[in-house]
C-alpha cells in the first residue's frame, strides 16, 4: 500500500505517468481503456450478434441437407418466406425499439388483402387507385392503433391483442360479402391486369440478367432452356431495401433516434422535448404498412386471399425481431437483426424439408433451431465482448 | 449557444402565482408563489419532500398545475409537454435526469434536439460533429468521457448528471432550471456548475437552482425562497440575509451546526 | 306452435376453414328453406375441451336439435350424452359415424375423415403411384390427421406428413424443398384444395415437374377445380360439405315438425372430382357450395 | 408574495398552523394528504379495477344473451372454462409479475396430457403413480426452463417460445408412439379408475348438496329428476383456492415480497440479498405445475388427450393476466385480477354462444368486448383514483 | 440492530489488496488497497467516475473482481452475490440505490429481510410491525413519510435515499458502506446521517464513507483515501491532513476555493 502522500498531483487530466502500464501512443488514447481490434468492435455490434446465429444455422444444413437447399434456386426458395416474413419482422422490429407491440400485423395483412381483393376484382377499381386506397386504410388503421394506446394509456399489447381478433374477423365476414359466401376470394391477379405497377408487387426482378446467365451456362436451366430461376422475387428486393432504409433511419436520423428515445423511457424522452406521441404513431402507421405491403405482395402474387392470410404472422415477426436482438422492453434493437432474425426464422422453417429427418419432428427440430441460434448467438457475443 | 433576449427588466421572466398541485389524494403544493427576472439566480432551498421538484417540474411541463398562475415575460401560459416549456425558452435539469441508460452519450446529449444535416435532400444526424461537441461539452465541464458512444447506462452516477448539465447548457435557453445539479458532483465539477451559473446570470439569463447546500446557494444565488411542506417560507434578497442565518432558517440547520462543533470539524 | 324452433350446430371447424364454411353455408341455407334458426358454433382451434362447452352451452338453450361433429367420441361423449339425457335430438355430421349409435345419436350425416383418406389411399395405389407425401396445414387437428393418416393406411406404404400452415407461399416453399431433396415423390396430397392443393400445384410448375409428379387434393376450391380442368392436378375428394350442413337442419326441423327422421346414416362421399366434372362445379365452389 | 422573514420556523415537523386549512382531527392526519374514502382506497387496489370490467361484459349478456346462460347451469357451463383458463393465468400472472414469461404453458398441457396418458393407458400404472410421474416431469421441466433462462441470460420469451415448439412436437410424436399412429390417445378415463384421487381432479363437488336441493326443487332438474347441475366442476373449486392461495402468498408471505421485487428490478433486489434466481425457478415449476393441473383436470374430464390441447393457451393466460392489471413488465399485478381477468375472458369466449350473434362475428365480438372491458375498467380506475 | 462482533483490533474487519476490475475493454479499477478496521470511519473521496463505486460494488459482492484478493477479518473471501457479502456482515447502501419504485416504502425497506410471523404453521410477513418500524426509522432520520404503504416511486429523491439509509443502517451489520448517502440530503437529513455514522464507530462497527463533501467527509473521517482515474493516491490519517489539504488534493480543489473568493461566498 502506497500511503505516501503527494499533493503534487491536482490536475486530474494529467495522467499519472510513473505508474501508468501502457504509455499513450497518440494523444487520444486513454490508460483507462484496453485496446481492442477492429473485429472486437465490430462484433460489438448488436445486429452483428445475430449473424452468428445464421452461421450456426447455415453451418447445420450445410451438413445434414440436401445440397439442392444451396443451390441457386434452394435459396429464392428459402429467401421468399423470409422475406415475407421479414418486412414484417422490421416494421416490429421499429415498433419494438419504440416501446410498443403490433399484435394486430397478421390479421392487418388478410384485412389488406381482403381491401385490395374487394378493390380490384368487386368495385373493379384500376391497380393505382386499388392500392391507394388498401394503403390509406392501413395509414387509418395504424393511426386507430396509436390513438387508442395513448390516449387510453393501455398497453398496446392488449388493444392491439383485441385488434387482432376484430381485424381477423372483420376480414371473415368482409370474405363472405365479397365472394357470396367463400372465404376465399380469387381472380385478383387477372384483375390486376399488367401494367408498370403490376411489375413493382409481383414477379421476379432482374429476369433478363437470369435468362443471360443461363444461356451462358452460369445458372442451372430446365430443358427448355429457361433458368429454373427466372430472377429475384420482388419480395427479396423490397425486403432488402426496407431493411438498409430502416437501418439507415434508425442509426442516422433524428427520427431514428427519437425512436430509441420513445422506447428507452418515454417519459425522459418527452422530458427532452422528444415528442414521443407522434414518433409512436408514425411507427404503428409503419407496421400497419408493412403489414399491407406484405398483404399486397402475397395476394399479387398467388392471385388470391383468404381469411387465413397472415394467420401468427405477428408472433413470428415478433420472434425474429427478437432472434435479432431486439429487446421485448423497447430501447434497443436494429433493423439489419432483424433482417437476419427473418432470415434465421424462414431458414429453419423451411430447411427442414431438405433433410431427412421424418417431418413429424417438425415443430421440435424448428424450437431446437431457434434455441441454439440464440444462445449460440449469445455465447459469442459474450465471450466476444467480455461482458459476464 | 443561448442567445438572452432583453426585455422590459422590471417583466419577471418567469412568475408563479399560487400554484397547488395534488397528487391523487398527496398534496405536494399548496400555494407557491415565485418570481425570476433576468440576470437573476434564484436559489431554492427545502427540505426533502418539500415540494422543490414538483414545482420546478411544473414549471417545466411535465406535470400540469391542479390550480395557479403560469407567466413568462409577464404572459399567462400553460404547457402540455416540456416540449412547449423548451420551446419558450425554459431549459431544465432534472433531479432524476431524463437519461436513457441504454442509448449513447452523444444521443443522449441531443435527444430532441439533433444536429441535422442534409445531403440530397436526405436529411440525416451530423453524427461526427455530435459526437465532437459532446465530447468538448463534457470536457468543459470538467469529464474527459472516454468514449462518446459510450452507453449512458455504464457512466458512474457524476458524469450522468454532468451530461445532464452540459445539455441544458449547451442549448441553454432564457431560463436554465437545475434541480440539485452539484448532488453528485466531484468538487472540480462542482465549480465548473458554479461557475457557469454565474456566467449565464452575466450574459442576462435567469436561473433558478436547487440545493441542499447553503454554502453553493449563498456563492452563486442573488435571492432564496425556502419551501417546507409545500409552502413557501419566505424570500430574501442576498443582501437581507448571511450563510448562517440561512442555514439557521432551513429545518436542522442548528443540528448541523451543533454536530460540527461536536465533532470538531466544519460540516 | 308458432315460435321458430333454434337448431344448433356445434363442430370442431373454425368460422374461417375453407370447408366448415360451406357446411355453414349448407346449415344456414336449411334454416332459411325450412324455417328454423339455425346457430353454428366451433372453437377457434381444434380443441375438444371448449367444443364440450359448447355443447353444454347448446343444451342450456334447450334448441330443437343439436347437430355436433364427434371428432373424439370419448372426450365429446359426456355432453353428448347429457344432451340425449334432456331429450334433445342430436344428429352427428362428419366424423363419429362409428360411435354415434353408442352415444345415442339419432343418425350420421357425413364421411370419416380416415375413411375418405383411405378411398384416396386405395385410388393412388391403383393409379400406380409410387412415393406419396401429405400435405398437413393443421397439424394435431384430429380429423386433419385422419385423413392422412386413412391416405396411408389405404396406399399401403408409409406416407409422409408435410407439416405447412395456412400461408400458400410458406407452403409452396416447403413443397419445393421436399420435391427437390426428395426426388422419388411423384404424388403430393393436399388436406384442403386452397391451403394444399394449389400451392402444390404452383410449386411443381414452377419446378417444371408437370410430367411427374401429380397432385390431389381433399376438398374442392375454384382455384384447385381449375387446376383439374387444365390437367395441373388429377383429381379432388369431395365429400360435399354443404349437405353435411344442409341435411341435419332439415332433418331437425322435419323432426321437429312431423318426428320424422331418416333411418339409416347418409354418406355424402367420397366423391372423386376429375377432369371431365370439375368445369361444373368451379362457380359453385367459387361461392362457397361445393 | 410573502416575502417577510420569519426565522422562527426550525422544526420541520411543526406545521406551519396559522395557513393550514384542514385541522387535523386526530394526531395521526397530516395536512399535505386529502381525505379518501375508503371506497376510493378499495377501488384503488389494482385486482379490484377488473370487476368494473366484469360488470360490464356482465351487464352486456344479461341484455343481450339468453337468459339460460345465468340460469345455475349457465353459469357453471360459464365458469367451467374460466376455471381451466384461470388456473393457468393464475401462474403465468405470478410469473409475469416475478418478470418473466412462459408462453410454454399451453405445449406443457398437451405434453403433461401425454405423460399422463401414457402412464396409465399404456404403462398402466395407478393413478396416484401416473399423477406422481405427471407432476415429477413438469416441476423438471419448470426447472430446465427457469436454468436455461437464467444461465444463458436470454429473454424468457424467445427460450420458452423455442419450447413451446419443441414440447408441442414431442407430444405429436409421443402420441403417434403411444397410441400407434394416431394423434389422439384415448380410454384414460377408464385406465383412471375410481378412488379418492379421480375425485379431486375430475367429476363434481357438492353432489349431495345439489341432489338434494334439486329434490326440494330449489334448482332446476331434468325430467328424470336428475339435477341439471349434478355439483360445482372440481376445476372451479381448483380455480378459486388457487386464487386465494396465490393472492395470500404474494400479499402476505416473504416469497411473495421477493416476487414484486424479483420482478421489479432483478438487480436492486439482488442488491438487498433476495434470492432473485431461486425465486424465478419456483416461479417458472409453479407455472409448469399449473398447466400440469389444468391438463390432469381436463384429461380426467374429458377422458382423451390429443396433439392440439392447451393449444394458444399461453396467450389466453397472459391476455387474462394483462386485462387482471398485470403489467407486461413485471413487478407489478395481482392474482386476484388474473381471477377476474379470466372470468372476463372465458365469460366473453362462451358467452356468444348464449346470443343471436352469427359465429363469423365472433372475432369481432370478442376482441371488441376485451377493449371495452379494458377501457372501462381504466377509465373507472382513473375516475376513481383521480390519477391522469 | 446490529450487534459488533469485536475481534482482534489489529486485523482489519476489511482489507483490499490490488483490485482491478474491468468492464469489457474499460478499466475501472486498477490496484487498489484498502484496509479498514473496526472503530474505524473510511472516506473514499475522489473525482467524479474515479472508481468509487466500482470498488464498494466489488466490495459488496454486485461485481467479481477481474483479480485482486478480499480478506474479511483475515480471512480471504470471494462474494458472489450481495447477498453473500450480506452474510458477512457488510451492509450497503448504493448510490443507485436498490429501490423497487413500484413497491411499497415497508416492501421495500424490509426487501429480502422480511419480519417473518407464524402462525398455524403459516408464515406470514408482519405487515403492521413492519409498517412501523419503517415509519419510524423514517422519523429517525428526519423524514415524516405519510403512509408507508405509498410506492417508493412517488418520494421524492432525497426521501428515497432516506429510506435506503435507514434501511442499511436498521439491518446494520459488522461494516457499512455508505456511497454518497448525503448527496440528496438536506441539511437536517444529513446531519442526521453524519450523527450516525458517528454512533455506529462508537459501537465498533467499521464504515466505508463515500462523499464529494470534504466537510462532511472530515467531520466524521479517522481515515482518507482519494482515489483518481482508477488508483489510489494515498491514504491519509486524519491527524495527518487539514480540510485544507484535502480539499487540495481533489481535483479541482483549487479552483472551487478560487472561484468561492471570486464570488465574494464561502463554496
Ligand atoms: N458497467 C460498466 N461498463 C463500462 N464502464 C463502466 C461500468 N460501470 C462503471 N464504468 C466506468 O468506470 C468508471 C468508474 O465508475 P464509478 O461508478 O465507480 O465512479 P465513481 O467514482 O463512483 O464516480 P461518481 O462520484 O461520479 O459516482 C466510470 O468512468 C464508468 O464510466
Ligand atoms: N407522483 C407522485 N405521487 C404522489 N406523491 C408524489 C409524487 N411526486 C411527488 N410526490 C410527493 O410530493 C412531495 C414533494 O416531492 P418533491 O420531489 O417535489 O420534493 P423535493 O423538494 O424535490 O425533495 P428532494 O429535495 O428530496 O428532492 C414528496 O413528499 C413526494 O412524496
Ligand atoms: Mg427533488
Ligand atoms: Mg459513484
Amino acid at each position: 500500500m502506497n500511503s505516501s502522500t503527494s499533493t503534487k498531483i491536482e490536475n486530474k487530466t494529467e495522467p499519472n505517468t510513473q505508474v501508468k502500464q501502457r504509455p499513450p501512443q497518440q494523444p487520444e488514447s486513454d490508460e483507462r481503456l484496453k485496446k481492442v481490434s477492429l473485429m472486437t468492435t465490430l462484433i460489438r455490434r448488436p445486429e452483428l450478434g445475430a449473424i452468428a446465429g445464421l452461421v450456426l444455422v447455415v453451418i447445420f444444413f450445410i451438413i445434414f441437407a440436401n445440397p439442392a437447399m444451396f443451390t441457386l434456386s434452394g435459396i429464392m426458395n428459402v429467401m421468399a418466406p423470409a422475406a415475407q416474413l421479414g418486412i414484417l419482422a422490421i416494421g416490429a422490429a421499429l415498433l419494438m425499439i419504440g416501446g410498443e407491440f403490433d399484435l394486430s400485423l397478421g390479421s392487418m395483412v388478410a384485412f389488406a388483402g381482403l381491401i385490395f381483393g374487394t378493390a380490384l376484382v368487386v368495385l373493379h377499381l384500376p391497380l393505382s387507385l386499388a392500392l391507394l386506397v388498401t394503403f390509406a386504410c392501413a395509414i387509418a388503421f395504424g393511426t386507430l392503433n396509436a390513438q387508442i394506446v395513448l390516449r387510453t394509456g393501455l398497453p398496446s399489447f392488449i388493444v392491439t391483442l383485441a385488434f387482432l381478433f376484430i381485424l381477423r374477423g372483420l376480414t371473415l365476414v368482409g370474405l363472405k360479402i365479397a365472394s357470396g359466401g367463400s372465404t376465399q376470394l380469387r381472380g385478383i391477379r387477372g384483375a390486376a391486369g399488367d401494367s408498370f405497377l403490376t411489375h413493382i408487387f409481383s414477379g421476379n426482378a432482374f429476369t433478363g440478367l437470369f435468362s443471360w446467365a443461363a444461356r451462358h451456362g452460369w445458372i442451372a436451366k430446365f430443358p427448355n432452356g429457361t433458368p429454373t430461376v427466372t430472377g429475384v422475387p420482388v419480395e427479396i428486393l423490397w425486403f432488402i431495401g426496407l431493411a438498409i432504409v430502416a437501418t439507415w433511419i434508425l442509426l442516422r436520423t433524428q427520427f431514428g433516434n427519437w425512436i430509441f428515445a420513445a422506447g428507452g423511457d418515454p417519459k425522459a424522452a418527452r422530458n427532452s422535448g422528444v415528442p414521443v406521441n407522434r414518433v409512436k404513431t408514425i411507427l404503428f402507421i409503419t407496421v400497419a404498412l408493412c403489414a399491407t405491403l406484405v398483404a399486397v405482395l402475397t395476394v399479387m402474387d398467388v392471385g388470391s386471399t383468404d381469411a387465413r392470410r397472415g394467420f401468427q404472422k405477428e408472433f413470428e415477426a415478433i420472434i425474429a425481431a427478437v432472434i435479432g436482438g431486439c429487446l421485448l422492453t423497447g430501447g434497443y434493437g436494429s433493423a439489419i437483426g432483424a433482417f437476419f432474425g427473418s432470415i434465421i426464422f424462414g431458414m429453419v422453417m423451411i430447411g427442414l424439408s431438405y433433410t431427412n429427418i421424418d417431418q413429424d419432428w417438425y415443430l421440435v427440430f424448428l424450437g431446437g433451431m431457434l434455441l441454439l441460434a440464440v444462445i449460440f448467438n449469445n455465447v459469442v457475443r459474450k465471450r466476444v465482448t467480455g461482458e459476464r | 449557444m443561448a442567445s438572452a433576449i432583453f426585455n422590459d427588466p422590471k417583466t419577471p421572466l418567469v412568475e408563479i402565482r399560487n400554484l397547488i398541485k395534488h397528487f391523487g389524494h398527496v398534496i405536494a403544493l399548496n400555494g407557491i408563489d415565485i418570481k425570476v427576472h433576468a440576470g437573476e439566480v434564484l436559489c431554492l432551498l427545502g427540505d426533502n419532500g418539500a415540494g422543490k421538484s414538483t414545482l420546478i417540474k411544473t414549471l417545466s411541463g411535465v406535470h400540469q398545475p391542479t390550480s395557479g398562475e403560469l407567466l413568462v415575460r409577464g404572459k399567462p401560459v400553460s404547457f402540455n409537454s416540456p416540449r412547449d416549456a423548451l420551446d419558450a425558452g425554459i431549459a431544465t435539469v432534472y433531479q432524476d435526469l431524463a437519461m436513457i441508460p441504454l442509448m449513447s452519450i452523444t444521443r443522449n446529449f441531443f435527444m430532441g434536439r439533433e444536429p441535422v444535416k442534409s445531403k440530397l435532400g436526405f436529411k440525416y444526424i451530423d453524427i461526427k460533429h455530435a459526437n465532437e461537441v459532446t465530447h468538448d461539452e463534457m470536457k468543459k465541464i470538467g469529464i474527459d468521457i472516454r468514449d462518446p458512444e459510450q452507453a449512458v447506462g455504464t457512466l458512474s452516477g457524476g458524469e450522468r448528471q454532468c451530461v445532464a448539465i452540459a445539455r441544458a447548457v449547451y442549448f441553454g435557453a432564457q431560463v436554465l432550471i437545475l434541480d440539485e445539479p452539484t448532488s453528485a458532483l466531484g468538487v472540480a465539477q462542482t465549480s465548473m456548475v458554479l461557475k457557469y451559473i454565474n456566467l449565464v446570470r452575466g450574459k442576462g439569463l435567469g436561473v433558478i437552482f436547487i440545493t441542499h447546500n447553503v454554502r453553493h446557494a449563498y456563492a452563486v444565488g442573488d435571492q432564496f425562497t425556502i419551501l417546507n411542506r409545500g409552502k413557501t417560507l419566505g424570500t430574501f434578497q442576498k443582501s437581507e440575509i448571511t450563510t448562517e442565518e440561512l442555514q439557521n432558517l432551513m429545518a436542522g440547520g442548528k443540528e448541523l451546526q451543533a454536530l460540527s462543533d461536536e465533532l470538531q470539524g466544519t460540516v | 306452435t308458432t315460435k321458430t324452433p333454434t337448431i344448433i350446430m356445434v363442430t370442431h371447424g373454425q368460422a374461417s376453414d375453407p370447408f366448415w364454411s360451406i357446411v355453414k353455408n349448407g346449415a344456414v341455407q336449411a334454416g332459411k328453406d325450412m324455417h328454423v334458426k339455425v346457430q353454428y358454433r366451433a372453437p377457434e382451434t381444434f380443441d375438444m375441451v371448449e367444443m364440450s362447452h359448447l355443447i353444454e352451452s347448446a343444451i342450456n338453450q334447450n334448441p330443437a336439435g343439436i347437430i355436433v361433429s364427434d371428432p373424439d367420441p370419448e372426450a365429446l361423449g359426456p355432453a353428448i350424452r347429457k344432451a340425449v339425457a334432456a331429450g334433445i335430438p342430436v344428429i352427428s355430421i362428419n366424423s363419429g359415424m362409428k360411435a354415434a349409435k353408442k352415444l345415442g345419436i339419432r343418425l350420421h350425416v357425413g364421411q370419416d375423415p380416415f375413411i375418405a383418406g383411405k378411398a384416396v389411399g386405395e385410388r393412388l395405389k391403383k393409379l400406380g403411384r409410387k412415393d406419396v407425401i401429405c400435405v398437413n396445414q393443421e397439424v394435431g387437428n384430429v380429423s386433419l390427421d385422419q385423413r392422412c393418416h386413412g391416405v396411408a393406411v389405404g396406399f399401403g406404404k408409409k406416407v409422409e406428413v408435410l407439416p405447412t400452415n395456412t400461408d400458400p407461399s410458406e407452403t409452396e416453399s416447403k413443397i419445393r424443398a421436399v420435391l427437390s431433396s426428395k426426388p422419388a415423390i411423384d404424388t403430393i396430397v393436399g388436406l384442403n384444395a386452397s391451403l394444399g392443393g394449389e400451392p402444390a400445384v404452383a410449386a411443381v410448375d414452377s419446378m417444371g415437374l408437370q410430367n411427374k409428379v401429380e397432385v390431389v387434393s381433399f376438398d374442392l376450391s375454384a382455384g384447385f377445380l381449375k387446376d383439374i380442368v387444365q390437367g395441373k392436378a388429377l383429381f379432388a375428394v369431395d365429400q360435399q360439405p354443404f349437405l353435411q350442413g344442409y341435411l341435419p337442419v332439415s332433418f331437425l326441423a322435419l323432426n321437429y315438425r312431423y318426428k320424422t327422421l331418416p333411418a339409416g346414416n347418409v354418406l355424402t362421399g367420397p366423391s372423386f372430382i376429375t377432369k371431365k366434372d370439375a368445369a361444373r362445379v368451379i362457380q359453385l365452389s367459387a361461392r362457397g357450395i361445393r
